[in-house]
């Protein structure tokens, strides 16, 4: 008869035993954005044990063009990505556990989470985290399945610790520009043949064929129908700072949180106060109202201005979007949010 | 002659997805400058390469009939 | 500001113009099945104007891990696969007129669909219904995309009338027995790349980009990653019956429905009255509670008896589950469902 | 030598993706024949193919470094 895995099991690369192990395994999705949303559906329709998945964003119009997760509901009522993802995960299959986390990435908080997968999809959507992620692949031998695309190129490539080389023995500085979605644009087909990529090379880790693994950095064009397939047998460096064998894992060093952070990209610029911080939203809602639209949900908190909008998170960020000037955002900070600190 | 494949960015910039040209005995790194000042290509110190689909360092020396991929990093996702 | 396409705008392959044209244009999709979704699902999220899906069946647990719209909550209650479809489309994008028929597609149903599209996307399962869309094709001068997949395989065309060959010519007779999902199984990951490479080819013919089309026949496997692209230059037949001079469109000889018909095929036969007929749901399963667990819904009764099952559409045809007996299953037709009938 | 790369069913038949072999001058339809009596390979006549990347019919006679590609029809979808 018809079971809820028959045409999986059937395909001679899973077959029932590779079934039962995928079924006990844990993967670690970071990002919920257009990669993350693809694979983490794939495999939670195949059926992992258990899915982790993490975002720092909520979901905007722009996203739906390419992000599958996610509906206009979620766009219109501002749903954390992590959230909304996991609602849409559940009502898909509730046999997998999925966890699933409101939070901006970094080397601290990635570090448990990291331990506790057997594979970490990448669906970040920079060089700086995953340079990150490669040196926690390499400090708890976690493999890791490196993903990225810009117009209709996309490229992946599975990192495995102690076997082939890492992500800083192919780069060894984080790319100061490379094209993204808000330099050249995205269709969603090179997502999906960027996430099919991905998966596929999950599901042979997942039911422990490592042997069957690609082995190759894998380049594609969906548009033009290119596709290469690059060897690296000899990129591995011996002295690689993250994989070598006298390795200081250069990207988990913490940068200690003593004053407020901002980062800038995409006209916006995001800041995080030096310690966490929990909001009273009624409260800040009252206010924000004198001077512009004020929503929010349990999570977040929006106040669209005249010239720009502020996102306030219940965990203590603030983006604010519109602007790429760090000073005005400084001042908006200062002026609405944290009256009372420097 | 050395066959150069063209990725992502590049090809729109050069506006071709390959070109043949007559460069062996250059590194991987002076090909890359030849092509900068020659073709107009940007930024290419951070493009990745592979010659005859094996991953490349810069100081890799071209030979007659190799081909040559340049790989711009993307960072979508 | 960001817009609902701005990323997609971005892509050189579509700009602001390739979208104003792709919201005026109209996709049919022929099958709500695995590539069904995954291609409906990536245009409606493009933002085409208006999108018909059509399909025969209802959702099943053994569809969830590679049918991308649906839910455990569709296969519980056994919605019809073109209207889950639907509603999922539409929370996805309410701009896209989404039209969904649960139709048994055959000649004569699907000639007026075929018109009025300005592609057609293959979502089907056999290749029986896939000559009768290179007939329509050819008939109506509508490109079609073809796409199939087995294992971890799959392959795609895409046939432009009076350019390309047609699938007759590349294929002189419906293959008898070819690989499916039922004797070789399925990864997502087949799926998502088949339908990549299918709506990037629908992208170019939605934009008037036909020069841009890949014009290969497109080979490929994910677990290996392989590709091939096959030049068919030399294909196409002038004395081709579909597409030649002296054409006579074979697979649109329409069969006259004088009698029972009886299709086979998955341990399920297909039974269809030889005039269409609307059921008195509620008369019905008062009178197959008797016999077994009886379900339904307004398109749908579903009669589980102890060694079948029995499906009941509202278009007059019949599944019988779990025999592949001819005699059986017209047995049981005529016992429980038109007893009154020849 | 003749390249013969599968695809599908074909490469777990046989269990390889590609076979070298010396049959130039068969034909493509005598060379399925072939595979089927001495490789075990099943219903060939169905099976599409491809020399050199290009569509062939079965008439098609093989030339010394050819590459043949077989390719057995899929329907699911």
């Amino acid at each position: 008869m018809d079971t809820r895995y028959s045409r999986q099991e059937l395909f001679s690369g899973i077959g029932k035993e590779g079934q039962k192990r995928l079924q006990e395994k844990h993967v670690l999705v970071l990002g919920a954005g257009a990669l993350g949303s693809a694979s983490a559906e794939t495999l939670v329709r195949a059926g992992v044990g258990t899915l982790t998945i993490i975002d720092r964003d909520f979901v905007e119009w722009s996203n739906l063009h390419r992000q599958q997760l996610y509906t206009e509901a979620d766009a219109e009522h501002n749903h954390p990505k992590a959230i909304a993802a996991k609602n849409r995960l559940q009502s898909i299959n509730k046999d997998t556990t999925v966890k699933a986390y409101v939070l901006d990435a970094k080397a601290d908080n990635l570090e448990k989470l990291v331990q506790g997968a057997d594979v970490v999809i990448d669906g970040s959507d920079n060089f700086d985290i995953r340079f990150i992620i490669n040196d926690l692949s390499q400090k708890y031998r976690v493999p890791w399945i490196f993903g990225a695309f810009a117009g209709s190129f996309g490229m992946s490539y599975t990192f495995l610790p102690e076997k082939t080389p890492c992500l800083q023995c192919i780069l060894s500085t984080i790319p100061s520009s490379s094209m993204s979605c808000e330099t050249s644009g995205i269709i969603a087909p090179a997502v999906q043949m960027t996430s099919a990529h991905q998966t596929t090379e999950a599901l042979k880790i997942l039911t422990d064929q490592e042997e069957s693994l690609r082995r190759t950095l894998l380049l594609f064009d969906v548009w033009n129908t290119q596709q290469q397939s690059i060897r690296t047998d000899k990129v591995k460096k011996t002295d690689c700072p993250s994989c070598g064998k006298e390795r200081t894992y250069p990207y988990l060093v913490h940068e200690q949180d003593t004053r407020l952070e901002v980062l800038c990209g995409r006209n916006t610029v995001q800041i995080r106060p030096p310690e966490k911080k929990e909001y009273d939203f009624n409260a800040l809602a009252s206010e924000l109202k004198q001077h512009g639209n004020v929503r929010k949900n349990s999570y977040i908190l929006i106040c669209t201005l005249s010239d720009c909008r502020l996102a306030i998170f219940q965990d203590g960020r603030v983006l604010i979007h519109g602007t790429k000037e760090i000073d005005k955002a400084k001042h908006l900070y200062h002026r609405f949010i944290a009256k009372e600190k420097e | 002659m050395i066959k150069i494949l063209f990725f992502a960015r590049l090809q729109e910039e050069i506006g071709k997805d390959s070109l043949n040209i007559e460069k062996a005995g250059l590194t991987v790194n002076q090909l890359k400058q030849w092509l900068e000042k020659e073709h107009g290509l940007h930024s290419l110190d951070q493009t990745m390469a592979a010659v005859n689909e094996d991953y490349a360092d810069g100081s890799e020396v071209l030979k007659e009939g190799d081909t040559v991929a340049l790989i711009p990093p993307v960072s979508g996702g």
